[in-house]
């Protein structure tokens, strides 16, 4: 039974993707029956194996050429579980809400099948034993992304969006793949068990290209976690519908690279570490910047995930080679939860307001909406970190982590942003719920029908309890980490404050000061006073820091400046001046040695003479 | 086997020309095409009675003068062969002769006659009687058409161009003859060291290969060949391209390989010099040719630059080469010649323009000039192909002991390429031109121009696809070569 | 019905009968010739899968005398390296015939070229026999040419057909003098493969003649592949060439020259492939990078294509070039999947032309409203072309890479980039350009493929591509043999993994 | 002194230069002819000589040989040129110059 489970969880997205391209492309009901079903069946299956704790790898070989031996397996052990259960979980929830949102939508098959085809190939990451195998769903992730972010492709800008996301995922994947082949040049194997074994016994086993190795490897999260020089593809892709945007850009995708960090943690060493702690770091700070002045609904809630997730990155590195990445995925989990949520709700007031996703056109929308308000307030609380919701806890471990290990400058980084989430969260609440009107949209505005608020309440149940699920101590077992006490909930209650008092205080401290700020400038206002006070600096995080522009030029623009000298190459020198050169001569030779034949009678009898005496000649005195 | 029974087979191509000539008189005008016929149906029964002939061992008859060997039998077959086919054409050419249909029969037969002696020649007075007999026939076959100047102007060119030729070739028999004592290719061969160093036999030597050049049409002696083939009617020039070509070849062969081995062996630098002049000359000047006769020419030039390879490799498997690509080009230019006929039926134009739209107006003939160029280029699965292959290959196997060979090697590579471009030109004028005139009338075939289609056909396929068994014949005609 | 000669000589025969039957009989042309290459498909696929990977030594041998005086004889046989080829060129084959449902003149002497070109083919991939291998490759060269002077497309299209013939013939010639010279150093004795490789391994030729015979034949049939420098008539003869020609040549005739360097330059010429080949590594990154470039800058779908195609050319050759089993493993891989791509990409190009009359592609856009099918399979197309795994590009070019880490670093890490990314780069731009977006009404009365039959020679080939790409193993498992004997061969004992 | 055989020689050479002379260098037609004939009997000339001084008759036979061919070759080159000059009556050689390149 165990031996069949992980393909019970593995296969039926699959199956349901292609059922549907064959099949349902015309009948939007059974697509969707069957793409609900499927995913449902992953979720059951892989909630017996969560009771079951299961563990172990069942698989077959994929590949077997000379040196190179690439399994094709199924690893489960406690972390992959766990995301078994949030990618199940929360992709569950955003498929029967995808049903309410695209209503009406004559490419629905078609959505449902992207959808399917995205699951299959996000529990392909979480469940891949071999790093070749994790490489190539890696990719089918990416272009699944592609195809749902570019859903409603008659639209330019989706379609920008979608090739824009496929190409900068691309760029990670080149990292991702060079770092493959240089971990199967030095260590001969690529699967991780193995991997894990041979370098437990002598660390040293990667020698001088350990930190190559690392860094490589992190490209493929960068790329697929939108870090720090690859994050201009995620703003974008809120081009796609939202629970696209909830599913691939809150719940699991850009968690993909975190969870890739996590799983190749022991191959990580000192330098590759730090160089991921300040990319995070930064990647966070500039997230939070930017998502201070953005005006869309949406892309404030991408920039919000972007921060987080350099949160995330941000806890691996700063872990250190001895310890662990359980922050990263313990945050990771919580995060899962409540930033879909706020997508989610987000898509809520959306559709409500008949897509119009501009703030400055909303308020006042909490008498209108009660359940949605209150859903996306406890998100926005769990988010910043207020006590009892589960974003503290997750959070208060990353602070304890860079506090411990004294990364003094990451520690007042990370409390400086936890602030600006605060700021921005905030600033967001009070513009769209509170206040008043500021367009007649509102007016008519009504609460979203329950099959897309059930799920708004389901997801609000992990956002306020999961702090006190105990998943870090879950997370621990998996690198042999012993778990703490359980104390009664109320010592748990209190935990942080009584462990280590300073990082949760100030954590505490950034977020009261943060939420005063907002309070300060948004209650009630009617336009965004930020310009005004920041002036030139509004404007550089209004666009984004310019970083689409850099890269326009800089990688576009010597791409395409090389492709036209190639092809002007190509055009005149290669196929011109060089063939069509020869083929002038030959055809000119042609014709200059036609004219030797004058036609008349005295030239040749003088040539056939002049022959004659040339050749006698040249052989009597050779 | 007595003299006069070894040459049978000549005098009974003899006596034919002469049938066809006395039975003109009492046949009427419209029954004349029945008299070609019989002439065809004679020598295609020579031909099979060539087979007849078994030869334990070479005959030397008339004193050393005739030898009857394989190489001589190979020949004399692929004359006969030749002969048929150009009778068959003549035969529908005949509708643009003012007058002499019979006379035009019968001259290509005394000319094959002479062909034949060349074939067995065995001594300088052979050489040069049968080199005059063909050379003075083709004076008249080329100026033919008395209402065409361009026929007069060729049969003109190639009069006296011929002659001085003959000229230099008998003056070179004269100083051999007074420097070896002997006319006798062998005897001159077995004459003492003295004798083969003498410059006078070198010079008389050198004449003898002007003559022969010029016959083939090697450079620099090829100057006539562009305006005879392009002046003489059609028939006359298939003829002029293969068999003066190969009876040149075939006297080629025996003097240089049976008269003076010992000198010739020494030329190999110049023969190379000259065969890629010929390749290249025959190659580049074909490229902007407009008239098909005039590119038949240049390309015939080119050809006997590809002869010439086997000369260079001068070895048995060279010769072997050699007489394989005869055949292969005798298929290839018969069939062309006759499909041009055929498709020009009635118009006096020898424009490649005018071939447009051959390819809707009748499949059968587009489809056999096709085959006819493409094995002239040299692609498989037709006879040109193979041959080529041979030739390259003894040319191959020979340059290990003188590199010098991997240069013509080269050369003949970059002739092949072009030669494939004026080829496909044709092919392309064929299927895709410009259609100038309003829809022609199909052509309609007679039954017996549909046979020599067929034979072309089959003679190219047969020998590109199961070259087998003429392989072996040519092979054995060359052992009979003294090969030391 | 699974021998190698009916397989063979089923298209052939067919063209034969074809020429037989008189002018007017259209439907019956095309009958007979999907016939005949739909028998040669269903025989490939029993020879593939009758293929007993366990066994060594040629399988389905037939060998009969031909030209005994040189040594030449018909000797077809199918080992490891072959058996996925011939299965590949006859699916092309039948795909082809399948697409030319859009020729409407002339349909009699065009389906006596296709099968003529389609019986040349498989007899090249299946002999045994170095004369064979040429003569049977050398059948396709007057049809490609006929081919695309009628029924091509374009006001270039005389000068495409010239330059394509020219170039192909130069190639061939070139090899062809490589063969001999090879045959001559092996004493003239024999053509047949077997022996030439037992005769050599026992007296190998002096390591200079090696150098410049392999020269001949790297040369030769890198023109035949369109090596870099030799490349430009590539994409100029495939954007002329009717669908059906640019299929077969794109897709199969493209991978003969490969085919030849691997089954005969590397193991009978040790030493002269040592010597050449990172002068092979350097071009094929002309190959990858360079054509890579120029195909970012096509405005026209069938350039873009060609470039495309040359462009995973060059990871064949860089396979090729790192002398490991990988590698060359890799290569092999490369060689079948990009068959079955290109021959994809040309036919559902085929289909655009014939519907809007052009390939420009500013001209386009917002298609895949109207064309859902065949947007659907040339969007999986395009990503099977920038290596999407689940495709059989993606292990293939992965092979490449692992194979070639040892040898040529910097130029796996350029050809890694050449690969994922400008490649994806040029797809995605088409896929936007002609799909995405708005859809223009200049296009609005378009049909898609109406009927399953229509619709079944893109199923058959993508069918393949994703076969070939979740279970590679299909391919490589048979390979193992041959090809370390191979690299064992050329590394003199040492093989590298 | 007597005369020798380099004396035949030189006569048979001096006659075959000037004949190839006129042929390369005059205008007219019969002249050409007339020229071709003389570079002919300068061989016939040489055999002779050869024959005499090798005590042999071959030479004397083969002279047999190219006089009765040079009969041939003049009665069919008259009536070809016969036919040219009353297609264009002209003998002048640069007047036969349509076929060309």
């Amino acid at each position: 039974m165990n031996a069949v489970l992980p393909w019970l969880v593995l296969l039926p997205p699959l199956l349901a993707a292609i059922t549907i391209t064959l099949g349902a492309l015309k009948r939007p009901v059974a697509a969707a029956r069957l793409s609900i079903g499927a995913i449902a069946l992953s979720l059951a299956a892989s909630l017996i194996l969560f009771a079951r704790d299961a563990s172990g790898v069942t698989s077959f070989t994929w590949l077997q050429v000379g040196g190179l031996a690439v399994e094709f397996g199924l690893r489960l052990d406690p972390v992959s579980l766990l995301m078994l259960l949030v990618v199940t979980g929360v992709g569950g929830a955003i498929h029967v809400y995808s049903w309410g949102y695209l209503e009406g939508d004559p490419g629905r098959p078609r959505y449902f099948a992207g959808l399917s085809l995205f699951s299959f190939a996000m529990l392909g990451i979480v469940l891949s034993s071999n790093l070749l195998q994790m490489f190539v769903f890696w990719e089918l992730v990416g272009v699944s992304s592609y195809l749902l972010i570019g859903f409603w492709h008659a639209r330019p800008a989706a379609a920008e969006a979608s090739k824009k996301a496929f190409l900068t995922n691309r760029v990670g994947d080149f990292g991702f793949l060079l770092g493959l082949v240089l971990v199967w040049a030095t260590t001969g194997t690529l699967d991780l068990g193995e991997l894990e074994t041979r370098l437990t016994v002598q660390p040293g086993a990667l020698g001088t290209a350990a930190t190559a190795i690392g860094l490589l490897i992190f490209c493929g999260a960068v790329g697929k976690s939108a870090q720090f020089p690859l994050h201009v593809w995620l703003p974008d892709a809120m081009e796609g519908p939202t629970p696209v945007s909830a599913l691939i850009h809150a719940a699991t995708m850009v968690a993909a690279g975190v969870y890739l960090l996590s799983r190749v943690f022991f191959l990580l060493d000192a330098p590759a570490l730090t160089v991921i702690a300040w990319i995070g770091g930064l990647t966070a700070l500039l997230a939070a910047l930017m998502a201070l002045q953005q005006d869309d609904l949406k892309r404030i809630l991408a920039y919000s995930t972007l921060s987080q997730l350099g949160y995330m990155v941000l806890a691996v590195g700063v872990a250190g080679t001895n310890g662990t990445p359980v922050a990263a995925m313990y945050h990771l989990a919580t995060h899962a939860s409540f930033k879909a949520l706020l997508f989610l709700g987000a898509g809520s007031v959306i559709h409500a307001l008949h897509h119009q996703q501009d703030i400055w056109r909303m308020g006042g929308l909490a008498r209108r909406m009660p359940v949605t308000f209150l859903t996306f307030l406890a998100a926005t609380l769990a988010l910043c970190g207020v006590p009892p919701l589960s974003g503290f806890y997750s959070k208060d471990v990353i602070l304890v982590l860079a506090w411990e290990h004294h990364a003094s400058l990451l520690f007042l980084l990370v409390v400086f942003v936890a602030g600006l989430t605060t700021a921005y969260m905030f600033r967001l609440l009070l513009v769209v719920f509170a206040g008043p009107a500021r367009s007649q949209d509102p007016d008519h505005a009504h609460e979203s029908p329950p099959v897309m608020t059930v799920p708004l309440l389901l997801l609000a149940v992990p956002t306020v309890l999961a702090g006190f699920w105990g998943i870090d101590a879950w997370l621990g077992r998996a690198y042999g980490v012993a778990p703490s006490p359980a104390g009664s909930w109320a010592e748990h209650l209190i935990a942080p404050f009584t462990h280590a008092p300073v990082p949760a205080l100030a954590g505490l401290a950034a977020v009261i000061l943060g939420g005063g700020v907002a309070w300060g400038l948004y209650r009630g206002a009617l336009r965004d006073p930020l310009p005004v006070h920041l002036g030139r600096l509004s404007r550089w995080m209004r666009d984004r820091f310019y970083f689409d522009e850099l890269y326009d030029r800089l990688i576009a623009g010597t791409q395409d400046a090389m492709a036209w000298v190639a092809d002007a190459f190509d055009r005149w020198i290669l196929a011109g001046a060089v063939v069509r050169g020869l083929h002038g001569a030959v055809e000119l030779g042609g014709r200059a040695l036609r004219l030797v034949q004058t036609g008349s009678l005295q030239t040749y009898a003088l040539l056939l003479a002049a022959g004659v005496v040339l050749v006698l000649a040249w052989m009597l005195f050779r | 086997m007595t003299d006069f029974a070894a040459i049978g087979l000549e005098l009974a191509v003899a006596a034919t020309g002469l049938a066809v000539l006395l039975l003109d008189l009492w046949v009427r005008p419209e029954q004349r095409r029945w008299l070609t016929w019989t002439a065809v149906l004679a020598v295609a029964g020579i031909f099979v009675a060539s087979f007849a002939l078994t030869l334990p061992e070479p005959a030397r008859l008339f004193g050393g003068l005739y030898v009857l060997d394989e190489l001589a039998l190979f020949f004399k077959r692929f004359f006969l062969l030749a002969a048929l086919l150009v009778l068959v054409v003549g035969q529908e050419f005949a509708d643009r002769f003012p007058a002499g249909h019979a006379e035009y029969s019968a001259l290509t037969l005394f000319a094959l006659t002479g062909m034949m002696f060349a074939a067995s020649a065995n001594d300088f007075v052979l050489l040069f009687v049968a080199l005059e007999l063909v050379t003075i026939t083709f004076y008249v076959l080329t100026s033919f058409q008395r209402r065409r100047v361009a026929s007069l102007e060729a049969g003109v060119k190639y009069l006296i161009l011929g002659a001085l030729s003959t000229g230099f070739l008998v003056y070179g028999l004269a100083l051999i003859f007074g420097a070896a004592g002997t006319m006798n290719f062998e005897q001159l061969a077995a004459s003492p060291p003295a004798v083969l160093e003498s410059r006078l036999l070198t010079v008389g030597l050198l004449l003898v290969l002007v003559g022969l050049a010029f016959k083939i049409a090697a450079v620099p002696f090829q100057f006539w060949a562009p305006d005879v083939y392009e002046g003489a009617p059609l028939p006359t020039t298939a003829f002029l391209a293969v068999g003066s070509k190969a009876a040149g070849i075939v006297l080629l062969l025996r003097v240089w390989f049976v008269a003076a081995p010992a000198l010739t062996a020494s030329w190999a630098g110049p023969l190379l010099v000259v065969t890629a002049l010929t390749l290249l000359y025959g190659v580049l000047c074909a490229i902007p040719q407009r008239s098909l006769k005039r590119l038949m020419a240049y390309s015939s030039i080119a050809n006997a630059g590809f002869l010439l390879l086997g000369f260079c490799s001068g070895s048995a498997a060279g010769v072997a080469a050699v007489l394989f690509y005869l055949g292969g080009y005798l298929f290839a230019v018969l069939a062309i010649f006759l499909v041009a006929t055929l498709a020009w039926r009635g118009t006096d134009t020898d424009a490649i323009a005018d071939l447009a739209g051959l390819g809707q107006r009748s499949p059968l003939l587009a489809g056999v000039l096709t085959l006819g160029l493409v094995s002239l280029a040299g692609v498989p699965p037709l006879a040109g192909f193979f041959g080529k292959f041979l030739l390259l290959k003894s040319v191959l196997a020979s340059a290990t002991l003188h590199p010098g060979l991997y240069a013509v090697a080269a050369v003949a590579l970059l002739a092949v390429v072009i030669s494939l471009y004026y080829y496909f030109g044709v092919i392309r004028v064929v299927y895709w031109g410009q259609q100038a005139a309003a829809q022609q009338p199909p052509i309609l075939l007679a039954w017996p121009a549909r046979a020599a289609l067929g034979l072309c056909v089959f003679g190219l396929l047969w020998l590109g696809c199961f070259p087998a068994n003429v392989l072996n014949l040519a092979q054995l005609a060359a052992q009979s070569l003294p090969w030391r | 019905m699974a021998n190698l000669s009916f397989i063979i000589f089923c298209p052939l025969v067919a063209a034969v009968l074809i020429a037989l039957l008189p002018r007017t009989f259209n439907v019956l042309f095309r009958a007979v010739a999907l016939l005949a290459t739909g028998l040669s498909l269903l025989g490939a696929v029993r020879v593939f899968a009758g293929f007993d990977s366990a066994a060594t030594g040629l399988q389905f041998e037939q060998h009969f005398r031909w030209v005994d005086a040189l040594g030449i004889g018909y000797h077809v046989g199918v080992d490891g390296l072959n058996v996925g080829l011939v299965l590949m060129a006859a699916l092309v084959a039948f795909a082809a015939v399948c697409v030319s449902r859009e020729i409407r003149e002339r349909q009699q002497f065009y389906y006596i070229l296709v099968l003529a070109m389609a019986g040349g083919i498989l007899g090249a991939f299946a002999s045994f026999d170095l004369f064979l291998f040429y003569f049977f490759h050398e059948l396709a060269l007057v049809p490609t040419f006929i081919l695309i002077g009628v029924w091509g497309r374009g006001a270039q299209r005389d000068y495409a057909t010239f330059k394509l013939t020219l170039y192909l013939s130069l190639g061939a010639l070139v090899a062809l003098i490589g063969l001999i010279a090879l045959y001559v150093q092996a004493g003239q004795t024999s053509f047949n493969l077997l022996h030439l490789t037992r005769h050599l391994a026992l007296n190998p030729i002096a390591p200079g003649t090696q150098s410049w015979i392999f020269g001949l034949l790297l040369f030769g049939f890198g023109i035949l592949v369109s090596l870099w420098p030799f490349h430009t008539w590539a994409p100029l003869g495939y954007a002329a060439a009717p669908t059906a020609a640019a299929m077969l040549h794109a897709g199969v005739l493209k991978k003969f020259g490969l085919y030849g360097l691997i089954r005969i330059a590397l193991p009978l010429l040790p030493a002269g492939a040592q010597s050449w080949m990172n002068v092979l590594a350097l071009l094929c990154l002309g190959n990858i990078l360079y054509c890579g470039l120029v195909a970012l800058r096509q405005r026209d779908l069938n350039h873009l294509l060609g470039n495309s195609s040359v462009a995973h050319m060059g990871f064949a050759f860089l396979g090729i070039a790192s002398l490991s089993v990988l590698g060359v493993t890799g290569a092999v891989v490369v060689m079948v999947a990009h068959g079955l791509l290109a021959a994809l990409s040309f036919a559902l190009s085929g289909f655009l032309y014939h519907r809007l009359g052009t390939l420009e592609m500013d001209q386009m856009g917002g298609l895949l409203q109207r064309l859902p099918f065949v947007g659907g399979v040339m969007v999986m197309a395009m990503f099977a072309g920038c290596g999407l795994p689940g495709f059989a590009n993606f292990p293939g070019e992965a092979l490449v890479l692992f194979g070639a880490w040892e040898s040529y670093r910097t130029i796996t890490v350029l050809a890694c980039w050449g690969a994922l990314v400008i490649a994806a780069v040029y797809m995605l731009r088409a896929v936007r350009t002609i799909w995405h977006g708005p859809p223009l009404d200049r296009w609005k009365d378009l049909v898609d493929a109406p009927n399953l039959w229509v619709k079944l020679p893109y199923a058959l080939l993508l069918a393949g591509l994703l076969v070939f790409g979740c279970f590679p193993r299909l391919l490589t498992d048979p390979m193992q043999p041959v090809v370390s004997q191979i690299v064992q061969r050329v590394q003199g004992e040492t093989a590298t993994p | 002194m007597s005369v020798g055989l380099p004396h035949y020689l030189v006569v048979s050479a001096l006659l075959f230069s000037l004949g190839l002379l006129g042929v390369v260098a005059r205008r007219n037609v019969l002249i050409i002819y007339m020229s071709l004939e003389l570079m002919l009997n300068a061989a016939n000339l040489a055999l002779v000589a050869f024959s005499r001084y090798h005590e042999q008759l071959n030479g004397q036979v083969m002279v047999f040989f190219v006089i009765t061919v040079a009969a041939a070759e003049v009665a069919v080159g008259l009536a070809l040129i016969v036919a040219l000059y009353r297609r264009r009556h002209s003998v002048q050689v640069g007047d036969f110059a349509t076929l060309r390149h």
